[in-house]
């Protein structure tokens, strides 16, 4: 394992060396929240935060896309496909839940049979450099999802904060690659164990709390049960959860005149919505909260990990954080549990 | 038709008002009419008049859907410039004989188009305006007049054939001869209408020599904004906006000086309100108005408080004087000389408006002559008190001022009323002449792909001059949809009819849309195409690419031209939307239900019987009569009480009526055509129901109990019904008594009841002729705040002056003192007055003491309100649908009100309103189903949640919440469409059928996005 | 608040005792730090459940129309505005709900207090007598819980029930009525500062529609953002349709919005979306003299009018 | 700044009850008034059948201005539907207004059957204004 050092006091000089040549997406405060954004310059940046309100995934699978356009002019038609070149860019500072979020989409989108050109186009340009959790939330979960507070999955760089430096750890080659375009110094062997240590302390403050394989057992078992309707009760069947999830991935392709245009456009939908499984005829096979949430878990415990041979979940605890009503989806997975 | 059959057509004679409604409520409850109009077009007086009183409402717009639906009316034939002749025969069968002088334009021709009259080098004083301007000599009546075509006025032409090159539709020829014809119905009603008072004969106010002095209906048509100056309020010497403006009351009415007019106009005291209201507000100025009366006469409903605010609001003065003589400066300016506080005054005006009265036109009368209908003493025609339609030849009826001065409502009333007794002639003739149109049955475009035809319009060369047509056709066939696009010089001609239903087969089209005039006069024509062609009638649109396009921009003729795509654009984007729409029908309950027993119930229920149907009477008491039971005779002297008697044994002795007493209302339930009424009857309370298909409410009013003028207090005051009683009992006191006091307006015009009890005057001078009768030696005071004896009631009032009876006016803030004293050894009432008129005090002895207590509603009402889902008005009398053009409906269907129960009245209005009640229910009754409003709301119960906003805004009560599943259910007879639910519905779960959100969205739409105009 | 809490629980167990609710719609603790959630409570055992805090934020009002049964609510004043507001739209019965109804100083804002100790220098907040206390590296600061009540709360006048079955505890004294100072303010200034200030507000939405499910009178069946025909309102995320959106709903909250602020405690960017409503709210008070929530008789002033409402809003021609 | 469109024409919806203002508009047709080509008419039964979302959807789908126009108070065919709209009117023109889109864009008179000539001269304010604000910007929809 390769590793490199850059005090925090040159990170803003780092940035604005990296902005020449990329875009930088890092999190940013606007109006009192911090929130994923592009940046234009270094100071922007927030790194003594949690986590963002937004995931990350925004600059993979943005909320609103056009896919194609249409424009009559006289007698001509024209039909224009948003495909243009993507610029390279680097998500900065994002947390390790979020980076391996990256790798559930991948296998969403991304898919030997079923490539999405627009998501794998964007997937290409983007390098990760993710930002350890040495401080992790009560509201965290992700060792229980299979990833860590310092967990390299989908990072091709590392950050630790080890005080008034941060430890660079190159995880794949594309990070070696953006390493060596810069001049970060050498790590310390006494940094290198003070990383552990945290390391060591931060894991420990997030304790897995559930066995996935025996969650999707029971999970399987229990779609038919009362319990629920009992759990959702208090759901308000709001996108929250859905949105700010970073493994969440459900669209919606409409097309819309605007002004002059006819435009395909791609965006984000969301399984709690009810006109999510709306059917032509108006029969809807998720009519009420319980189904719908249900769908949420199922979804992310039992299905992906037949499809996809992982949770679409990263324990980001965002949805923990964010949710009006406090449905907590870690108590959710425990009342299964513990049964 | 053998002799003795009846004849089931009425011949109606004038198309004011008057012959409009009756011929609307004969045609609609199954008769066939002739309506007869002198001029070129039907709607009398009430198109020159720019607002109506007391609500101010615009007299067009409140007109012309009348005009519309009554000439556009399958059973109704207008015949304009027409004149009747004379009459054979007896009731149930008459023979008339009209003649029609020519128009010498076709009326099947003429698309109205104008360009004619555009061109025409003829002009003359436009008469219409009261010539205040010009017109051609060939010309329109006004904008709106129905039947829409042009006519020519013969005298005038000179006959240089411009129109008849111009017309392209060649509907001119002067080749026209006046054609007699005789036409058999079984009754007459006459409504010939009046001509206003010619001020010329009234030398010292200068009408005709002073530019600045007009009279109301020049001063009507310079208020109205279609009239000669477009609405702004100049005055004819300079076209400067005058600053002052006085009106002149009772000019040519009440008048036995300078004319031999000794009746009361009845409707000018308002009108010079309204007119001087609605000055003020055209005014850009502060406008000075004063109004020179001798008597305010708003005795009306609505009307007192109408006055209120135009004194109080509206600042406009008020002087109670007559104008001896008008003066005029050099600036064209006006001097008024009257007495004011027994001194002689001067003021400067710069317009003076005489508030003509109405009179008997010479044509009038000689037809009543040739008719051998008998005129009473002033010239209108002579009727009875308690046959107020009727006039002395049977089988023929007067409605409107042919009869007596009287206001547009009451004018409607009487117009119902004579189509009620007509009808009752006829019942059994019913549908017999009527016809229905056939249609081929409707093809089924359900699913089908939408297939547009576009047909657009040169209109001549009013819309091919401006818009480009054939640019404007190309782009129509590129629309989406549009699968034929044709043009054609007018498209309302019979031949472009027939080649639209040959399109519409050829190419299969599912849609139609015309580009041409205006939905509001054509719509029906199209559609009525598309009927014969098996397409429902729905599928189709209008784009106004001539009034609202190629007319209003001709300098601009590349615009107007994007325009018209654009319309176009719209209409198809509509169009493609259109879905095939269907009335609902509803059977019919052929009976009737009757609420109250008095006088206005039994006319009502027995009229609703001799159209033959069932009625249901209920009355709360043990006794029918009502408040009539205490009123002996009317002030023209007829016995109410035998009148009650005849018409109690008439009721009682139709097999159709079934009279309940003692009966109250429990629950109702239903709507118009349906309605399920539960009675309570009885001691033992015994629980009845019954169906029924209509109500009328005529549950009658209360007479006021005063707390004041020691009336319950002292044993000779009386109110004057009380005082009747005992005449009619010959109380010995009144034989007896030297000094009698009448105090009028006592609990009317006040701040609680801030309306006119209207009945009062005319009571009061009743029983004073009376008393003068009984004793001329009698002392009768009338204490008064105006002397409200209008219309010839007028003739009673002077009659009392005459034989001594004092009046003596008080003001309301200043009201006479009651005293009870004893004085010589004997009670007697001491009454202290200020005069007004001698601004001194004086006090007299009185020996009886009557109050002119208010009428007021019934305790009744408010539960009956509440009961059939009807307003009451502030009053807690109840308020009609309109109180102008449906004066005895509700805005609920099938139920109707007359009598007191909707305003005081006298009992002769109140026979002439219950027989109004009765013709407009026995339209309903009359049909065995009544058809829906196609347009009409639907909801969609997946989204409805039932909040009950809709049912709120409904101004039509058609909309209430079904209690199982807490949605919303339209009652498709009831509703109007007027979409008001469906624009307040939050949940998107109301909709009106053809202008639908999504219609509507789409019209947006493509309307809004700039870039279509370059596609 | 502990005695508050003891008190509903024990009115709760009453109701449910006596069979007159089958249901108690109040608020249990929390997952994480600073909250309470709401919680439906079925049998007597569970009514220790219960709690009363600060942080009972949510209008319990808003599952009323959906929950089965006779139902129970532990109600501040803003949900008993929101229920008179139901009971007049015909959503729920009076006769089927018993109303616990607490006075309320007001909530505060979770969300707030968490974001100001989420910086890395600071290690925790908690609650101690009536003060949040800040610890961190450097520093401890104590603020006062006033600074984070929601900023519906500090324009609250119906901090009491304002119709109830039991009243928990005492009532407490109103602010003074509501001059809607705020959006005064506001329109006094530039018309292009205003709209730079909403649409800045505006663009941060994500189309997540939990205002309008944390709303207790956004009850429709289908909203008209959900319509297709016609489609009102685009779905994407582009100003004019996010705006749109959220004038549309403030156009259907018009006399209705009880001020709540539950749609903006459940908005998770933030969004000053009672900019909108309390426009509305100030709208109706002024032109229709009306103020949503208080009185079950009084008609919705859109379902009414008087023919002298103010015509200064038209085209003087 | 950008550049001026010089041809720039403003685009204006107009909802016309059928009853009065529709009618007032025939009627300033048949008296041949002139006024300016910028108004796509929209007939509707009555001012109450206007939902406020016509004239959001109308200034979202590129109309640079809105004219609503109805019966007089009193006047309407369908008894109250116009005082009904007026409530809503009067808050939606406000809500416009405080967002900070230029009042102007919308307007709501009442034009009777009769007014054929306050017709003309609404239709010569409303375009006159709207052409001085220039093309609406602020709520229409864009292109993404």
């Amino acid at each position: 394992m390769d590793y490199k050092s850059i005090r925090k006091s040159e990170i803003t000089e780092f940035l604005d060396n990296l902005i020449k040549e990329y875009v930088i997406f890092a999190p940013i405060e606007k109006d009192d929240i911090v929130l994923y954004g592009r940046i234009k310059s270094g100071n922007e940046v927030i790194l003594d935060y949690s986590n963002s309100v937004n995931s990350p995934k925004e600059a993979v699978i943005p909320q609103l896309e056009t896919l194609i356009s249409c424009k009559t002019d006289k007698d001509i038609t024209c039909v224009k496909e948003h495909l243009d070149e993507q610029e390279q860019f680097l998500l900065f500072g994002a947390r390790p839940c979020d980076a391996r979020s990256l790798l559930f989409l991948d296998k969403v989108f991304s898919d030997e049979e079923c490539k999405d050109i627009y998501y794998v186009n964007r997937r290409n340009a983007v390098t990760i450099i993710s930002l350890g959790c040495t401080l992790p939330q009560e509201t965290c979960f992700c060792t229980t999802t299979g990833g860590g507070p310092f967990s390299t999955d989908g990072s091709d760089l590392l950050f630790i904060d080890i005080g008034d430096s941060y430890i660079v750890q190159i995880i794949t080659e594309k990070g070696a690659e953006l390493v060596e375009k810069l001049d970060l110094r050498k790590t310390q062997d006494d940094e290198l164990t003070g990383m552990d240590m945290l390391i060591k302390k931060s894991r420990a403050s997030i304790e897995p709390e559930i066995e996935l394989d025996k969650l999707k057992d029971k999970l399987d078992r229990s779609f038919e049960g009362s319990a629920w309707e009992i759990l959702a009760e208090k759901c308000l069947s709001c996108g929250i959860c859905t949105y700010l999830c970073p493994a969440c991935h459900c669209f919606d392709i409409v097309d819309e005149e605007r002004k002059c245009e006819v435009e395909r456009i791609r965006l984000w939908d969301s399984c709690q919505f009810p006109h999510f499984t709306m059917q032509t005829s108006g029969f809807n096979p998720r009519p009420t909260y319980k189904e719908r949430y249900r769908q949420r878990i199922m979804h992310k415990f039992s299905y992906c990990i037949d499809n996809y041979g992982m949770v679409g979940c990263v324990g980001c605890g965002r949805c923990v954080t964010q949710c009006p009503v406090n449905l907590d989806i870690r108590q959710v997975l425990t009342s299964f549990y513990g049964k | 038709m053998s002799s003795t059959q009846i004849t089931g057509a009425v011949l109606v004679v004038g198309g004011g008002i008057g012959g409009i409604q009756s011929s609307l409520d004969l045609a609609e409850s199954g008769f066939k009419v002739y309506l007869v109009e002198k001029s070129p077009a039907i709607g009398g007086t009430m198109p020159q008049l720019d607002k109506t009183f007391p609500t101010n409402d615009c007299s067009m717009c409140i007109l012309s859907p009348k005009l519309v639906e009554c000439g556009r009316h399958l059973n109704i034939e207008i015949l304009t410039n027409a004149e009747l002749k004379g009459i054979s025969g007896k009731p149930g069968n008459f023979k008339a004989v009209i003649e029609q002088k020519p128009r010498y334009v076709a009326m099947d021709k003429c698309t109205g188009c104008g360009d004619c009259a555009e061109k025409c080098p003829v002009k003359l004083p436009d008469l219409f305006n009261k010539g205040l301007s010009q017109r051609k000599a060939i010309f329109r009546l006004f904008e709106q007049a129905y039947p829409p075509t042009f006519a020519i006025d013969k005298e005038a032409c000179k006959e240089c054939n411009v129109c008849v090159k111009l017309c392209k539709a060649e509907a001119i020829d002067f080749e026209m001869e006046p054609k007699t014809q005789e036409i058999n119905v079984g009754s007459v009603i006459l409504s010939p209408g009046f001509e206003e008072f010619d001020a010329g004969l009234i030398a010292n106010y200068g009408y005709g020599i002073f530019k600045n002095v007009i009279t109301s209906i020049e001063f009507e048509r310079i208020l109205s904004a279609s009239g000669p100056y477009q609405g702004q309020l100049l005055r004819p010497s300079d076209m400067k906006p005058p600053k002052r403006i006085a009106w002149i009351q009772c000019v040519g009415s009440r008048d036995i000086h300078r004319v031999n007019n000794n009746y009361c106009s009845a409707v000018c005291c308002t009108y010079a309100i309204k007119e001087a209201i609605v000055a003020k507000e055209h005014s850009s100025i502060d406008l000075d108005t004063t109004i020179f009366y001798i008597d305010i006469r708003t005795y009306g409903k609505g009307f007192e408080s109408y006055y209120k605010r135009a004194k109080e609001e509206h600042g406009v003065r008020f002087v109670k004087s007559e104008i001896h003589r008008i003066y005029r400066d050099d600036n064209e300016n006006l001097i008024l000389r009257f007495s004011d506080d027994n001194r002689i005054r001067e003021e400067e005006y710069d317009l003076v408006v005489l508030s003509v009265g109405v009179t008997q036109s010479e044509a009038n009368q000689k037809l009543a002559i040739k008719l051998g209908i008998q005129l009473n003493q002033h010239g209108f025609c002579l009727t009875e008190d308690f046959s107020p339609v009727k006039t002395s030849q049977a089988g023929i009826f007067a409605a409107g001022v042919f009869s007596g001065p009287k206001d547009i409502p009451e004018t409607v009333m009487e117009a119902s009323a004579a189509a009620s007794e007509a009808s009752g002639i006829l019942a059994t003739a019913r549908h017999s002449l009527t016809r229905d149109k056939e249609y081929p049955p409707e093809n089924n475009i359900i699913g089908e792909k939408p297939r547009i035809g576009v047909f657009i319009c040169h209109c001549g060369i009013n819309i091919g001059s401006v818009v480009d047509i054939s640019d404007v056709k190309d782009y129509a066939a590129t629309l989406e949809n549009v699968v034929f696009v044709e043009d054609s010089l007018f498209t309302c001609s019979q031949d472009s009819q027939q080649r639209i239903k040959e399109r519409i087969e050829e190419y299969s089209l599912n849609r139609v849309v015309v580009a041409a005039c205006t939905p509001r006069t054509h719509e029906p024509l199209f559609q009525e195409t598309l009927r014969e062609t098996g397409l429902n009638k729905y599928l189709f649109e209008m784009a106004n690419i001539r009034d609202q396009c190629s007319w209003v921009h001709q300098r601009q003729p590349e615009k107007a031209t994007e325009k018209a795509k654009d319309l176009i654009r719209m209409s198809v984007a509509k169009a493609k939307l259109n879905e095939p729409l269907f009335q609902t029908k509803l059977e019919v309950n052929h009976s009737a239900l009757v609420v109250g027993g008095g006088i206005s119930g039994m006319v009502s229920a027995l009229a609703i019987a001799r159209q033959g149907f069932e009625v249901h009477v209920i009355e709360k008491s043990s006794r029918f009569g009502g408040i009539a039971n205490n009123i002996h005779s009317t002030i023209e002297g007829s016995d109410v009480q035998v009148y009650l008697k005849e018409l109690i044994d008439k009721v009682s002795s139709n097999p159709l009526i079934h009279l309940h007493t003692e009966t109250e209302i429990q629950d109702v339930s239903g709507y118009v055509g349906n309605f399920k009424t539960r009675l309570v009857i009885g001691e033992v309370e015994e629980v009845k129901e019954i169906t029924h298909g209509v109500v009328v409410i005529a549950s009658g009013g209360d007479i006021y109990k005063p707390n004041e003028y020691l009336y319950a207090i002292n044993p000779n005051v009386f109110s004057l019904i009380e005082l009747e009683g005992e005449i009619a009992k010959k109380n010995k006191l009144i034989s007896t008594s030297r000094n009698i006091v009448l105090i009028q307006c006592v609990g009317s015009r006040d701040d609680e009841r801030p309306y006119c009890s209207r009945a009062c005057c005319s009571e009061a001078v009743k029983l004073a002729l009376e008393l003068k009768k009984l004793n001329s030696d009698v002392n009768i005071y009338i204490l008064y705040r105006d002397i409200r004896t209008y219309g010839f009631k007028e003739q009673y009032y002077l009659e009392a002056r005459e034989k001594g009876v004092l009046f003596i006016p008080y003001d309301v803030s200043d009201k006479p003192a009651v005293e009870a004293i004893n004085k010589e050894g004997k009670d007697i009432i001491k009454v202290t007055v200020n005069d007004l008129l001698l601004n001194e005090s004086f006090s007299i002895d009185a020996d009886i003491l009557a109050l002119a207590t208010a009428i007021i509603p019934s305790p009744e009402s408010a539960k009956l309100a509440g009961l059939f889902k009807v307003p009451l008005n502030e009053d807690g009398f109840f308020m009609e649908a309109h109180i102008k053009l449906r004066p005895v409906d509700f805005p609920t269907e099938g139920v109707f009100v007359c009598g007191l129960a909707h305003s005081p009245k006298l009992i002769e209005e109140s026979i002439i309103q219950s027989k109004a009640a009765a013709s407009r229910a026995g339209i309903i009754l009359s049909k065995d189903r009544i058809e829906s409003n196609a347009m009409v709301s639907t909801i969609d119960k997946d989204k409805c949640s039932g909040c009950g906003m809709c049912v709120e805004l409904c101004p039509f009560i058609a909309i209430e919440i079904d209690v199982i599943d807490n949605t919303a259910i339209i009652n498709e007879a009831l509703c109007k469409g007027c979409g008001v639910c469906a624009s307040s519905c939050r949940c998107g779960a109301v909709d009106i059928m053809g202008f639908t959100d999504n219609e509507i969205y789409s019209m947006i739409k493509t309307g809004a996005l700039e870039c279509w105009g370059n596609v | 608040m502990t005695d508050v809490s003891s008190k509903i629980r024990e009115e709760a167990r009453k109701l449910l005792k006596n069979g007159e609710v089958d249901v108690i719609i109040g608020f249990e603790k929390g997952s994480i730090p600073f909250s309470a959630t709401p919680c439906f409570v079925r049998n007597e055992a569970d009514t220790d459940k219960l709690i009363w805090n600060e942080y009972c934020g949510n209008n319990l009002a808003r599952y009323l129309s959906e929950v089965r049964g006779k139902a129970g609510i532990i109600a501040k004043g803003c949900d008993t505005r929101a229920i008179v507001e139901l009971i007049k739209e015909k959503q729920i019965q009076r006769e089927r709900i018993s109303i616990i109804g607490v006075p309320c100083e007001g909530m505060l804002d979770r969300k707030r207090i968490m974001m100001s100790c989420q910086r890395k220098d600071k290690t925790g907040i908690e609650d101690q007598d009536g003060q949040l206390l800040t610890r961190g590296d450097s520093l401890n600061t104590a603020v006062k819980k006033d600074e984070f009540l929601y900023p519906a709360c500090h324009v609250c006048t119906n901090r009491n029930p304002v119709m109830y079955d039991v009243l928990i505890g005492n009532t407490i004294e109103e602010r003074k009525t509501d001059d809607f100072a705020d959006v005064t303010e506001f329109d006094e200034k530039h018309s292009e500062e205003r709209w730079a200030y909403i649409t800045d507000e505006i663009g941060r939405c994500i189309r997540c529609y939990a205002c309008r499910n944390a709303c207790p009178l956004c009850y429709c069946k289908e909203c008209f953002v959900d319509s297709t025909q016609p489609q009102w309102v685009g779905k994407t995320t582009e100003q004019s349709d996010t705006l749109s959106f959220h004038i549309m709903r403030s156009i259907h909250l018009a006399g209705r919005c009880i001020e709540c602020g539950a749609c903006e405690r459940a908005c998770p960017v933030l969004v000053d979306i009672r900019i909108l409503n309390r426009k509305m709210s100030a709208d109706v008070k002024n032109l229709f003299g009306y103020k949503t929530g208080l009185d079950i008789d009084q008609p919705a002033p859109l379902s009414i009018f008087k023919p002298d409402d103010s015509e200064e809003f038209m085209l003087d021609v | 700044m950008g550049k001026i469109d010089t041809n720039w024409e403003p685009r204006i919806i107009a909802f016309l009850c059928n009853w009065c203002s529709y009618a007032g508009a025939d009627l300033a047709g048949v008296g041949r008034m002139q006024y300016p080509a910028n108004v796509r008419v929209i007939r509707v039964p009555c001012s109450g059948r206007i939902s406020p979302f016509f004239i959001l959807s109308s200034l979202q789908n590129g109309a640079d201005g809105v004219l609503v126009s109805g019966c007089h108070p009193g006047d309407c065919h369908y008894l109250t539907g116009n005082y009904s709209a007026r409530r809503k009117f009067a808050l939606l023109k406000s809500q416009l207004e405080h967002i900070g889109i230029e009042k102007e864009r919308v307007q709501f008179t009442w034009v009777s059957a009769s007014e054929g000539g306050k017709f003309a001269e609404v239709i010569n304010r409303v375009t006159e204004t709207v052409r001085a604000l220039g093309p609406a910007k602020k709520l229409v929809k864009k292109c993404l």
